[in-house]
């Protein structure tokens, strides 16, 4: 099959794509509106599953489709729906004050970012396609981690941690390509759907006992 | 080394005899300087005659301990007397012990002693054996310390060796570890006969007597082999003095000239220890019972430097 | 015989474990537990003594050099004993004083029907015995540290048997704690040699120290020092010692204080000159230095005290001292190259941890049938005991008599060799090393003094004078299983007294295995009647001549009482009072009371805390009444083991905080893991 | 045939079991279905052992389940402890709902997620693809969350949360390190799908490109070493254990923590071969001497039986890790032997905890108090034996592992480690017996009458205990074979 489109406009697609993902990501860490939190995530998946298309279209990787209907259905439209419902359910609005307030992070973030390109720097190389899409994956992992130290409600904790999993996602498109084999990419998706669901559950239970989803209330475990 | 009986036989009747002796005339010398007429020198004697007749008293809390005391405190002396050279180099019994058992035996004397006076439940008993006990262990270590220093001169704990090292050709009673060594060793004999500074073998007030304050129960014929046993002791124990540091006369060999000669150096030779004792006994007040120590730590340190003078002087064989 | 022997040993080890399941059979049924398990217990011992006394006369000779108890089960462990002399030499302690006190048991457990498992007892005793008598014959690293350590587990139970009281669960964690830390250095110490060896066994270890370097030597050496000084209880070490031997059970405490403390010097002996060898002079000082130290001090603290049990454990840490002087000098002169003093000195050590094991259990013994009589261990409520329990009485005194060596009894004998291989030291070294020997002989000439203050006071005030309280007026002699047993231990307190040689032929084939030299025939005169210093000239003793010529003494007394006293007639009559009527207990002396001036002349050391309140009427003089208090504490106990049990417990609590309960925390936590791990990886 | 699809039906038995729960109402006939199901697992892992052993490395599915020695080992653990806790579980439950605590519906979820969370288990150590491996042990600590939120309290649904979301970042971290592996394998190679596999990647693991596969480990270690509760990632683990149902506690301390192990084992088995064993091992060896070291004096201080407990699972998860990383064929033979053998031990601690919780209705030591033995005493005894041996005591296997991975360390020079190691282990000791002195022995206050449990849980302490008895003097040929293989294939020697 002939590619749709040539290479170099491949390349810089997906990097800006990436570099969009990483926007949406300090964005996110801004953030307060819960609400706004979980389309902000819808977005940033959309824009991970763009990529996942662009490399699809480009390199005619019929599988590489799956994957992408996959995240569109999974990431885009079912967690952030399922959220939603949640939030809606709890009538909670907006997140309290975080541990760090927002100009500091944004500086930690920054931190953060330098980090991810210096850690990725050797790898440039390796990449097939794009340049620092891979910086960009590590940020967007180190960023959801501080994301989750950083905020204390169980929701926002979620999408902190599935921002997480979409850095991870982006870093495996952006060394290998194809991104996994299929299987397992399959079997990530499933894990990440259960899993997803079962915080649900659990931060519904969590609701009922605590009348709140402060996480920062969850800390008579001790010693 | 053969077990001769006769020497045996002889020893111990000169033990048994001089004993009282020795006490009487210290005590007869005693009165003397202090311009008392004093009793005759063998009052002791007429005293364990008069013990030995008299009817016996024995506490009724009193056990077979407090009777079997007495004998064992007369035989340990007797015996500890048979391992020290008297007249003749060769002390009759040195193959069955040297210093050590020598020391040993006078322990077990004194053990039955403080177990004594324990066991009549009297009030002044304990007191006496405590102090008697604590005394004794004190004066321990300058003891050992001091055989040790003439023992390893000698080569042999064995006292007939230590003498006949000490009349050898290599003697020399001026040698400071035979100086210092001697006198570690007097004191210790006047803390072991319960002798002044350290007890008041004339005094019956309770809360200053030791030997005494053990003996208050006892009477009669146990009471005359207290005494004698005391006796017995500081005999053995000048003995032990004079014939290690100065064997001057010490019979070589059983001919009687020689036994003749040795017997009346003997007895001089224990006059003079006698009267060393009696002029510290009136020229010295008795020590608080807590300073006692102070002097036997005095005696310890004695014996030391005794010792690492023999350090310096000995080589390593 | 040899063979004989085996069967023997092999039945010995049957014997215990029958014991044991009978008791875990025996858990509902006591008098079958009791009757069963230290029956068992009984026969094995018996067997054990016979096998050990059989193969040590038969020097050693003839017998299989290993024996596979079990074939090999995992790759660890050979479980295969190897009865050489030294083994046999301690496997004949641990069976005496095993057979002593199962036989005591028979009559001391019943106290215990229908109040807890005697089943367990039982059980737990005879595993005590069985993985003891192992300890002494195993014959690799891993089996010994198997036997090792079930034993501190089987004594850990024994100890705490008594479990509802505070003190004694304590008493327990810390005698297992401690004992665990020696275990410890003991592991480091094994597989220290393990290394340089390749090989697990003892026969590889032998001689290993030439080949090590010097840095794994000496380590190894302080190692085992300080694994085994834990278990022996050198100070300062010994903190467990004087908590855990009370807290026991006394069959237990005699059994401990007999047997379990004996296995640290089986190990000093067995690494020191089996496997190190060619010991630096420093080893030898070192174990002379802590042996005399222990000495003193162990006498000194237990003159301070008024728990008869307690007071005996302080002399089990004297004794230990006493055994060590020996083997230090035994050390040094290996060094000096002296096989002869080497064997002479290990002969005392070795004597005198028989010596130790018979009269400490048989001391153990009597205060356990005082304690079961009375049900009190506070000498201040007891005396006036030998009139209501005259055999014990006597057989206490008996091992009194021992423990402070005094002739003509065994302690005085070992007692006297360590004085010679001391005295003959002084020649072996040019250096100023050699003042160390008279040192610590006069050293021990205190500890002696001291020991016969201590017993003059420990039977003093126990069983003489009147009793102190009802529960010593209500006493009653023990049952006769418990007569037994001490009277058999007495009898081993004055065979040994009286026969040294007979013993040392015995342990001819220890020497000649450690030190290259069979001493016996250079010990004994006169036919075995006359005990030499090793050199003829260094001085010789007889406690039996002695004994023989009290005895031709003894008319002299009798004789004269007869010429001159046979009218005196002899009356029973109250004790002096000064002429106040009524003599009560209260007047006579109190232990404390005993010790004082002791307590007075060591002030330094005791440092002793004394509260005394005064109640007056009117005049200071005449005090209403007036209260009295002293006690004195461990200094190590104040100055070291509390402060540093306080700073663990304070830094454990402290860590807590970082388990704050807060996830932010945790996540944190995660994170900087992976930025450091990240930094380290590129 | 079944020897035919072995692993398959490894997978299968339980999560079939699982499944078939769900109907079911009776808690006997769960429990019984549960019993059977890993009892037939536990057959299936013996064939599998002796499989392995005749004929090396055993093969499914077109390579897509394989099992060596390793995987068979922990097969073994994994169907042991299932079957115990099956066991056990039964009348811990029937207790649990005749006093109220748990309704029918929860009682079902256990019944039903317990043999997926074992499939779960089994999947993990049977994958050979890595990122299988992954999705499988994410699996697992999705399966469990809600075991241990079972009670539904606030302080089980705190320890759940935790337990979700640390386990859920470490195993994003994880996943990021299984693609830097993946990108490794296919870098400078022509096909656009390399395998996968484990055992290929194994083959080509000299070409893999160093930088890739150091960044891998780091990620893998911090990853899976958070859920294998590796100090300082083991922040939940006291937590989830403590607040999980007995049996529960049980399969997380006794294979999971493992399970997570024998992840990050594969792991450093290829970054061994890929950059020498020097990197991947100082790491591992560090974190397990600084569980140790933490979890000593949380031993020493701890309020709470349970999570007493869980800390004693970090103390030895650290001896494993010190033995992996001193990286001896003998240190590594001792680490594996440690495995078993604590997996034997610990859970019968926690049934023995669960019926302590059950009786007392606390688990804090003041509230239990002292004379646990006179009232509960078969209990009490499964908790002193299972103590003794925890603390590493012989007759008990811990002590010969322990010493196995000490004296090899010392063999092997690392002084310092061994030492470092028996301090720590001297600590945990001393913690332990202080603890257990605190409800065991001594009189209780209020006498309790024995209500009847005297036995309970007898079956499932006496089979691990015997068990661990025995193996204790006696290795069976065939497993010292398989821990022999085992040890060679992490220490690098096919």
């Amino acid at each position: 099959m002939n590619p749709v489109i040539s290479s170099d406009i491949a390349a810089q697609l997906i990097a800006l794509l990436a570099v969009l993902m990483l926007v949406v990501q300090l964005l996110l860490v801004v953030q307060r509106m819960l609400l706004t939190s979980i389309r902000l995530f819808a977005v940033q998946s959309l824009f991970l599953a763009g990529i996942g298309g662009v490399v699809a279209s480009f390199h005619g990787a019929v599988h590489v489709y799956v994957v992408v209907a996959l995240t569109l259905a999974g990431k885009v439209l079912f967690l952030p729906w399922l959220l939603d419902r949640q939030v809606r359910r709890m009538r909670i609005v907006q997140e309290i004050e975080p541990l760090v307030n927002f100009p500091t992070s944004m500086l930690l973030c920054g931190g953060l970012t330098v980090l991810g390109y210096v850690v990725a720097r050797p790898f440039t190389a390796l990449e097939r396609l794009g340049n620092n899409t891979l910086a960009v994956a590590l940020t967007l992992v180190l960023t959801g981690f501080f994301l989750m130290i950083n905020r204390r409600k169980a929701i926002t904790q979620v999408l902190a941690l599935l921002t997480v999993e979409n850095g991870v996602m982006l870093a495996a498109v952006a060394l290998t390509t194809y991104g996994m084999p299929l299987v397992v990419e399959l079997c990530i998706f499933f894990d990440v759907l259960v899993g997803v669901i079962i915080l649900g559950l659990l931060v519904y239970r969590i609701r009922e006992t605590f009348a709140s989803m402060d996480v920062s209330k969850l800390s008579q475990l001790k010693g | 080394m053969n077990l001769a009986a006769p020497a045996i036989a002889l020893q111990t009747a000169a033990l048994l005899l001089l004993a009282p002796l020795v006490s009487g005339f210290v005590r007869t010398a005693k009165a003397r300087l202090q311009n008392r007429r004093g009793p005759p020198v063998w009052q002791p004697y007429l005293d364990l005659g008069k013990f030995l007749r008299k009817d016996m008293v024995i506490s009724e809390h009193a056990s077979w301990v407090f009777s079997v005391a007495p004998y064992v405190v007369f035989v340990t002396a007797v015996l500890a007397g048979l391992l020290v050279p008297m007249v003749t180099v060769q002390a009759p019994l040195s193959l069955f012990g040297g210093a050590l058992a020598l020391v040993g035996l006078l322990a077990l004397g004194r053990f039955f002693l403080a177990l004594g006076g324990l066991d009549p439940a009297s009030a002044f008993g304990g007191m006496g054996s405590s102090r008697e006990m604590t005394i004794a262990a004190v004066a321990e270590p300058a003891l050992m310390l001091a055989i040790f220093t003439v023992a390893i001169a000698a080569g042999s704990t064995d006292l007939s060796r230590i003498a006949a090292a000490s009349l050898g050709p290599t003697w020399s009673w001026l040698n400071p570890r035979q100086v210092l060594a001697f006198a570690a060793l007097f004191i210790v004999l006047l803390a072991e006969t319960g002798r002044i500074p350290v007890d008041n073998p004339a005094t019956h007030l309770e809360l200053t007597m030791i030997h005494e304050a053990m003996l208050l129960e006892y009477s009669g014929r146990h009471l005359a082999f207290m005494e004698w046993g005391a006796s017995l002791k500081q005999l053995v124990l000048m003995t032990l003095l004079v014939n290690v540091f100065f064997p001057y006369g010490l019979a070589p060999a059983a001919t009687p000239g020689a036994l003749a000669f040795g017997l009346a150096a003997y007895l001089a030779k224990v006059l003079v220890v006698a009267g060393i004792v009696v002029v510290v006994e009136t020229t010295n007040a008795k020590l608080r019972l807590f300073r006692v120590p102070d002097l036997l730590s005095a005696a310890f340190v004695l014996a030391a430097l005794a010792l690492f003078s023999t350090f310096l002087f000995q080589q390593a064989s | 015989m040899d063979n004989l022997s085996i069967v023997l040993l092999a039945l010995a080890l049957l014997g215990y474990v029958a014991g044991a399941l009978l008791g875990l059979l025996g858990l509902r049924a006591e008098r079958l537990a009791n009757y069963g398990a230290f029956g068992c217990a009984t026969l094995g011992a018996l067997c054990g003594l016979i096998a050990s006394v059989t193969g040590l006369a038969a020097g050693g000779a003839g017998l299989p050099h290993q024996v596979q108890l079990l074939p090999a089960f995992n790759p660890f462990a050979q479980f295969s004993i190897r009865p050489d002399p030294l083994g046999l030499f301690f496997t004949l302690i641990v069976s005496l004083i095993g057979l002593a006190v199962s036989v005591y048991s028979f009559g001391y457990v019943p106290s215990f029907y229908g109040r807890r498992s005697v089943g367990g007892f039982g059980a737990a005793f005879n595993v005590a015995l069985l993985t003891t008598t192992l300890v002494f014959l195993a014959d690799n690293v891993f089996f010994f540290l198997v036997a090792w350590e079930i034993m501190a587990l089987a004594f850990y139970l024994l100890v705490s048997f008594e479990h509802e009281k505070e003190e004694v669960r304590g008493a327990g964690v810390l005698y297992f704690v401690m004992s665990h830390l020696g275990t410890g250095c003991l592991i480091l110490g094994f597989f220290l040699l393990y290394r340089a060896s390749g090989a697990g066994g003892f026969d590889g270890f032998h001689a290993i120290g030439a080949r090590m370097a010097t840095g794994p030597r000496h380590a190894a050496f302080l190692l085992f020092l300080a694994g085994f000084g834990l278990k022996a209880g050198v100070i300062p070490l010994h903190i467990w010692l004087p908590a855990a031997h009370p807290a026991a059970p006394s069959n237990v405490s005699a059994l401990m204080s007999g047997v379990l403390i004996k296995t640290s010097i089986y190990g000093i002996a067995r690494v020191g000159f089996d496997f190190l060898g060619a010991p630096p002079n420093w080893w030898g000082v070192t174990v002379l230095v802590v042996g005399t130290v222990s000495a003193v001090l162990g006498v000194l603290y237990a003159l301070m005290e008024h728990d008869l049990k307690r007071l005996l454990a302080y002399h089990s840490i004297e004794n230990i001292g006493i055994i060590l002087m020996g083997l230090g000098a035994a050390l040094m002169f290996a060094h000096t190259g002296h096989p002869v003093l080497a064997s002479l000195a290990l002969v005392a050590g070795l004597y005198h941890t028989l010596n130790h094991a018979v009269f400490k259990a048989l001391l153990f013994l009597g205060a356990g049938a005082v304690v079961h009589a009375t049900h009190t261990r506070n000498l201040e409520d007891l005396g006036g005991l030998v009139k209501r329990m005259p055999a014990t009485a006597f057989f206490f005194f008996t091992g009194a008599v021992a423990i402070s060596a005094l002739p003509p009894l065994n302690g005085f004998v070992s007692e006297w060799l360590t004085y010679q291989s001391l005295l003959q030291g002084f020649g072996t070294t040019p250096s100023l090393i050699r003042l160390a020997f008279p040192l610590s002989g006069a050293m021990l000439a205190l500890t002696g003094a001291l020991a016969a203050a201590c017993f003059v006071k420990a039977f003093g005030i126990t069983f003489l004078g009147q009793p102190r309280g009802a529960a010593a007026a209500g006493a009653r002699e023990a049952a006769p299983p418990m007569l037994v047993a001490q009277g058999l231990l007495a009898a081993a307190c004055v065979v040994l007294g009286l026969f040294p040689p007979l013993l040392l032929r015995l342990l001819d084939p220890v020497t000649q295995q450690l030190a290259g030299v069979p001493l016996s025939p250079r010990l004994s005169l006169a036919g075995g009647l006359v005990l030499s210093g090793a050199a003829p000239a260094g001085g010789t003793v007889s406690t039996l001549g002695l004994v023989l010529m009290a005895g031709c003494l003894l008319p002299v007394p009798l004789g004269l009482w007869l010429v001159f006293g046979r009218g005196a007639t002899v009356r029973r009559g109250p004790t002096w009072d000064c002429g106040l009527p009524g003599l009560t207990p209260r007047m006579a002396y109190t232990a404390t009371g005993f010790s004082k001036p002791i307590r007075m002349v060591f002030k330094a050391l005791f440092q002793p805390r004394r509260e005394v309140q005064r109640e007056y009427d009117f005049s200071p003089y005449f005090a209403k009444n007036l209260r009295f208090e002293s006690h004195v504490e461990e200094v190590f106990q104040t100055r070291i083991y509390r402060p540093l049990h306080w700073l663990v417990w304070r830094v454990s609590r402290q860590m807590r905080a970082v388990q704050a309960g807060s996830l932010q925390a945790y996540l944190i936590y995660i994170f900087a893991t992976l930025l450091v791990l990240l930094v380290i990886a590129l | 045939m079944t020897s035919m699809h072995l692993l398959t039906l490894l997978l299968a038995v339980p999560a079939a079991a699982g499944l078939a729960c769900l109907p079911l109402r009776s808690r006997r006939a769960m429990a019984g279905l549960n019993v059977l199901a890993f009892g037939v697992t536990l057959a299936l892992g013996l064939g599998l052992l002796r499989r392995v052993l005749a004929g090396g490395p055993v093969t499914e599915g077109g390579g897509f389940l394989r099992a060596d020695a390793l995987s068979a080992w922990m097969v073994l653990l994994i169907a042991i402890v299932s079957l115990a806790t099956a066991l056990d579980a039964g009348r811990y439950f029937q207790r649990d709902l005749a006093a109220g605590v748990i309704t029918p519906g929860r009682l079902r979820e256990f019944f039903v997620l317990t043999p997926l969370f074992a499939a779960g288990m089994f999947l993990v150590v049977l994958a050979d693809s890595l990122g299988v491996m992954w999705a499988a042990v994410e699996a697992t600590a999705l399966s469990s969350v809600l075991l241990v939120a079972l009670y539904n309290r606030r302080t089980s649904l705190e320890g759940a949360w935790k337990y979700v979301m640390l386990g859920g970042l470490g195993l994003a971290l994880a996943l990021l390190g299984t693609v830097f592996i993946y990108a490794a394998a296919c870098k400078n190679n022509p096909l656009p799908f390399p395998s996968f596999n484990w055992s290929h990647l194994m083959t080509v693991a000299p070409q893999l490109d160093p930088r890739l596969v150091r960044l891998a480990f780091v990620f893998a270690l911090v990853g899976y070493g958070t859920k294998a509760g590796l100090a300082p990632m083991h922040t939940w683990l006291p937590d989830a254990h403590s607040e999980a149902p007995s049996p529960t506690s049980a399969m997380l301390s006794g294979v999971s923590l493992k399970i997570a192990l024998y992840a990050l084992l594969r792991f450093h088995i290829l970054s061994s071969a890929c950059l020498g064993a020097g990197f991947s091992r100082q790491l591992v060896l560090a974190l397990g001497l600084l569980s140790l070291f933490l979890a000593a004096p949380f031993i020493l201080v701890q309020d709470n039986l349970k999570r007493m407990l869980a800390y004693s699972s970090l103390e030895h998860i650290g001896v494993i890790c010190v033995g992996i990383g001193l990286g001896t064929p003998l240190t590594i033979f001792g680490a594996l032997l440690h495995m078993g053998y604590h997996a034997l031990t610990k859970p019968v601690l926690f049934f023995a905890a669960g019926n302590l919780h059950q009786s007392y209705h606390t688990l804090e030591f003041r509230g239990i108090g002292h004379g646990v033995m006179v009232t509960l005493p078969v209990t009490a005894l499964g908790l002193g034996l299972g103590a003794v041996a925890a603390a590493g005591l012989p007759p008990f296997g811990l002590f010969f592992s322990e010493l196995t991975v000490i004296g090899g360390g010392i063999a092997a020079g690392q002084i310092a480690v061994s030492v470092l190691l028996l301090a720590a282990l001297i600590a945990c000791f001393g913690g332990l017996l202080l603890q257990l002195t605190r409800i065991l022995p001594g009189q209780p206050k209020v006498a309790r009458a024995h209500d009847g449990r005297a036995w309970d849980g007898v079956p499932a302490m006496g089979l691990l205990l015997g068990g661990l008895l025995l193996f204790s003097v006696w290795l069976p040929p065939p497993v010292l074979a398989v821990l022999h293989q085992a040890a060679d294939i992490i220490g690098g020697r096919p």
